[in-house]
């Protein structure tokens, strides 16, 4: 492959240090019909987060609702000034359903931060971030680091609908370019995704991309990173038992020097090289 | 002050909590200095580079988790290089679980693993093997015996020999593995279970089947631990659904000399500190002087070996 | 309109879903109409009065139940006199579980009971006996086949063999069973646990151990329906730790044609009416005609015969 | 044995109907340190009761305590009129625990009425209560049917001390006379409890005796009974799976024509004949 792969960060040290604590719900509403902002009350200690990185949630246990493992979730928002973290959810099964029963006043138990987070290195200006559905809880804090970091970042934001559609406000606060594709007016078929980075590329320029949770969009960053030379980042997700790298039950393979490795996502994830990434 | 430690054969552990196989490794020290524990257990190795199971590898079931994670394994010379090193900066002693398609393997393993830095060997003689038509060893008296008498020569460090729960004749097993020189047992791994996504109707799991462990499990690990103690007068080491320190108490209590963490830990990963601490919280407050003393305190006097050793349930 | 019926050899049940044995009584009568069931299915009994193990014979642990209740029986003629008569107003048929000490008296207890208003026999040859070192029949596939074929010879009604999940050998056993005669198996019977009481240190069973039931069991007893409907050309029924429709559900995709239900009528003692009406509603719902569609759809193409019927986990 | 024993009312038809029901909580007070009064809006199907029943209550599951089977409870208190059930219960253990968690407007499925009751025959004028403890939460609704039937009641109430002396008024108020005796004071040990029973019998005469929970008690009443030529009944209790007579764990032996046999409490019982009751 003649692209340039992602020149990969220090791994994270052995002995950086993890913490496993209860935090106080300060809020846990509903966004839309699907997803919901959890804000949590946070020590300092577990504030020192990267984008990208996540927790582990020992989800509450209801009469209805008794999931056993934690449940990973990415940093939506972490503001070490206010004491807070942000997770944004979609509520799937059992897991998240009794995360939605969370109310203000009660705790919740974290293990965090986790896993190796998105890089933003010196020399990348323009910075593109695809996002779909829940993937936006995942790229969000990305756009935070970019403004204080003073980078232009362009987010193209992709749903169902344009009521689906979220964080937009999030994103242009921050100075974003937001770009809102749809799947009801078709805006957000790959061609057009594909002509939108294009005409993007060709404008400003893109030092870096980032994504997750899609495989088409994946399958589009790699081929448009591949012509046009340009890195990016991807985090994905595999089903997880300890999140933070005992179990080796979360590995997925990855291309590399022509070879399939295993990596786990809770570990040298959950954010990846993009064109190491295997599509699924 | 109570005495926590405990001696398992020639080994004397600062007390009775250690890692089980396969829920434990270096990453663990981000959370807790693992010098505090009894032992420190590794992940099973296999002398070749293998890639473990197809995902996904774990699934929930009501209270309890299904493992088929296989034995995904860098190879024993990336072990010796990389792990032991990792662990010498602690006085806890290392446990290294190997297992093998065959004896004959197993044991030149066993052999080249006895290295410096290495307290003991854990033989997880309980995951299909190649002879024996795939049968674990530890399913049968015989081959257990057969495995274990092949280990005992290729090493002078203490054996522990890991069972399976799967096997209908637990203390036979026990005793063969006794009589075949183990040092000690280690009671036990998991039991084969399946769960089926009725959505998709596919296998929870992408080996199909795989292995039930965590509070689910522990009825049935208590028994089997209960059982070998009765059975062997080599040292049984609980394992299996240990969540809390009542529960350490209990396999104490029918038994065993000392427990190992697995499942517990994925839920709340600094949980064998509490249960040391809580251990000896529960000790003091019983006016107990050392966990020796809590060891087998069972009472069952009245039970005769009809029911101590039975194999159904009544 | 939804086919719930289910076949069992030469019997037709009207759908799918009925007591297991020892969780089931006439009492139950008094909350909801017993015609509705699938099949009634008693409470084991022996041709002798007995009185049953030492109390406490329950005991919970951590999201199930231990019990060691034995089998108490009022004997055969009490049976024939009292509980057959009983059953006579249902059209439902009536299943009368029976064990004995020995091959012999099992199979005579069976001719005994081979009488009208008996529609099949369910042999309990998972708990333990007198012969063979107290093993329970159904530990071997050797003693298995021997008094399944005493039992064959003395009855001409339906024989379902209820296998226990203590052996290590569960589709040897399945296939003894049917090689014998059976008609069909149960998968299973419960499974030997124990727990002990850490404040008095005693076991909390007053028979030292009991089996496990209830759906910490669920994922154990699943597998071996799912091995035992692999390796078997007989129905099997499914039984162990079903306390949802989606339990039953999962149960008949891994390839059971009916279902038992215990320790879930404990709970909640009319879980069998909304379990025939939950199945029915999910049938409709996901276009099927007949409860046979479902049955033994586990997508599982792929899957080997080392995995399937694989006994230790990976 | 020369004493009569206890005529059997007729045995529980099969088909008495019983109900597995969502009763919403009214209240869920301490009544001191350790008992609690759970009071239940029932429907008038459950509340058809005989004192001496009990129901078998499905405890809440919570993050905390996550009981697995029913736990039996005597009803405290049966009101048709103003659709109430009454529980009086210790907090023991997990179960009792997880019923200590419950608040007004909560839901608690209860399993019911189970068993055989108290019998209060015709020509019985004189009756004597002799409870301890908890007991006093089974033997209550006797007192209320006692009074409803015009007898006279006396009611002896022993404690550990006068501050665990429950549900005095309750006796009060239903016009028996009560007897307060506590280990505090010496006045509940035997040989005093005896010297008491004697005197009443002595005075006004005494036609049934009843009792439940302690063993010492028990054999008083079965000597005072046997002298005297009294009847009697014990409620007692027994660990319980099913509660309606499925599973047989529930037994307890009996002495009866020289033989002993086993019935369950849940369904021969909970109440007893005092003189066939073994002690324990
Ligand atoms: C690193 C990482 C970050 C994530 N961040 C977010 C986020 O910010 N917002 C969000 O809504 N979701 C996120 N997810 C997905 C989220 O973890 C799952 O939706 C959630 O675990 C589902 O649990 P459940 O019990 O509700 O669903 P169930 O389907 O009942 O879960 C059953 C089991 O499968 C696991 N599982 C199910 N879906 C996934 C999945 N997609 N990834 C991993 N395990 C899964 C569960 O953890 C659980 O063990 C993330 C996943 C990973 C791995
Ligand atoms: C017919 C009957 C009526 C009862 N009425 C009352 C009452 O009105 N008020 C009251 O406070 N208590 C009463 N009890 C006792 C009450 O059922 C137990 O205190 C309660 O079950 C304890 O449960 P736990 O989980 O809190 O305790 P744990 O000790 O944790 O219980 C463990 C297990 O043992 C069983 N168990 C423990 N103690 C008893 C017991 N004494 N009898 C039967 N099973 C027991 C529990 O049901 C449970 O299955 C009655 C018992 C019976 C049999
Ligand atoms: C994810 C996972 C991986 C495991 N890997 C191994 C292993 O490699 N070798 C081994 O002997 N046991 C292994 N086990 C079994 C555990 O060591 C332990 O015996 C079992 O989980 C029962 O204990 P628990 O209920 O406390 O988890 C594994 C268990 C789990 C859950
Ligand atoms: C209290 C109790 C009594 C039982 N008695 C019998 C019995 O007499 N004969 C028998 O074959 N199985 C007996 N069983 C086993 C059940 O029939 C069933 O196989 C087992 O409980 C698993 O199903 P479950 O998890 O749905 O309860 C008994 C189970 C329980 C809980
Ligand atoms: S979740 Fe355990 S290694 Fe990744
Ligand atoms: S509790 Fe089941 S028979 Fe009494």
């Amino acid at each position: 492959m003649s692209v340039v792969t992602f020149p990969k960060s220090p791994v994270q040290t052995e002995m950086t240090p993890v913490f496993e604590v209860s935090c106080t719900v300060k809020r846990n509403d509903p966004v839309n019909g699907e997803y919901r902002q959890l804000v949590l009350y946070a020590p300092q200690s577990i504030l020192d987060c990267a984008p990208g990185q996540f927790f582990h949630l020992l989800c509450p246990i209801t009469e209805q609702l008794q999931p056993f493992l934690r449940r990973p979730m990415s940093i939506y928002g972490f503001y070490p000034e206010k004491g807070e973290l942000h997770f944004l959810y979609k509520v799937t099964g059992e897991g998240t359903s009794a995360l939605a029963t969370l109310t203000a006043g009660q705790s919740l138990n974290v293990l965090g931060p986790l896993g190796h987070g998105f890089d933003i290195l010196p020399d990348w200006q323009n910075l593109l971030l695809v996002a779909r559905g829940v993937g936006l809880a995942t790229l969000a804090p990305l756009a935070l680091q970019a403004h204080r970091l003073g980078r232009n970042l362009t987010a193209i934001c992709s749903a169902r609908s344009e009521d689906m559609l979220m964080s937009l406000d999030y994103f242009r606060d921050l100075g974003a370019e937001i770009i809102p594709i749809t799947d009801d007016n078709g805006s957000s078929d790959m061609a057009n995704l594909r002509h939108i980075i294009e005409a993007k590329i060709a404008d400003t320029g893109i030092d870096a991309m980032y994504t997750c949770g899609s495989n088409r969009i994946l399958k589009l960053l790699q081929t448009l990173g591949e012509i046009h030379n340009i890195p990016g980042q991807i985090a994905l997700e595999q089903q997880m038992a300890c999140g933070i790298g005992m179990c080796q039950c979360c590995v997925r393979a990855f291309r590399r020097d022509g070879k399939t490795v295993n990596e786990r996502v809770c570990r040298e994830g959950p954010v990846f090289d993009l064109q190491e990434a295997i599509g699924w | 002050m109570v005495d926590l430690t405990t001696q398992i054969g020639s080994l004397t552990l600062k007390n009775p909590i250690m890692p089980a196989s396969g829920t434990f490794s270096e990453e663990l020290a981000q959370l807790f200095d693992l010098e505090c524990l009894g032992a420190h257990v590794t992940k099973t190795i296999t002398r070749e580079k293998r890639s473990g199971n197809p995902t996904p590898r774990v699934c929930e079931v009501r209270g309890s988790m299904l493992n088929s994670i296989g034995i995904p394994s860098k190879g024993l010379d990336a072990f010796k290089a990389n792990v032991i090193p990792f662990y010498e900066r602690y006085s806890a002693p290392l446990i290294v679980s190997i297992s093998a398609g065959s004896a004959d393997e197993f044991a030149s393993l066993c052999e080249d693993i006895s290295v410096p830095g290495v307290a003991a060997i854990e033989v997880n003689i309980s995951c299909p093997n190649i002879e024996e038509d795939g049968k674990a060893f530890a399913m049968r008296p015989s081959t257990t015996y057969a495995v274990m008498q092949k280990l005992r020569q290729a090493t002078d460090l203490p054996l522990w020999a890991k069972l399976t729960p799967n096997t209908g004749e637990t203390t036979e097993v026990a005793k063969a593995a006794e009589e075949a020189g183990a040092d000690a047992l280690v009671v036990s791994n998991t039991l084969l279970a399946m769960a089926i996504d009725i959505h998709t109707r596919r296998p929870k799991l992408g080996n199909l089947m795989g292995g039930l462990s965590g509070p689910a499990f522990k009825p049935i690990a208590l028994r089997m631990a209960y059982q070998c103690a009765k059975s062997v007068n080599i040292p049984v080491i609980g394992c299996g659904g240990i969540s809390t320190v009542e529960d350490v108490i209990e396999y104490l209590i029918a038994g065993a000399v000392a427990v190992q963490i697995g499942t517990a830990t994925f839920l709340e990963p600094k949980i064998m500190v509490r249960m040391i601490d809580g251990l000896d919280a529960y000790l003091k407050s019983q006016g107990f002087q050392t966990v020796g003393q809590l060891v087998g305190s069972v009472e069952d006097e009245e039970a005769s070996d009809g029911l101590v050793f039975m194999e159904a349930a009544p």
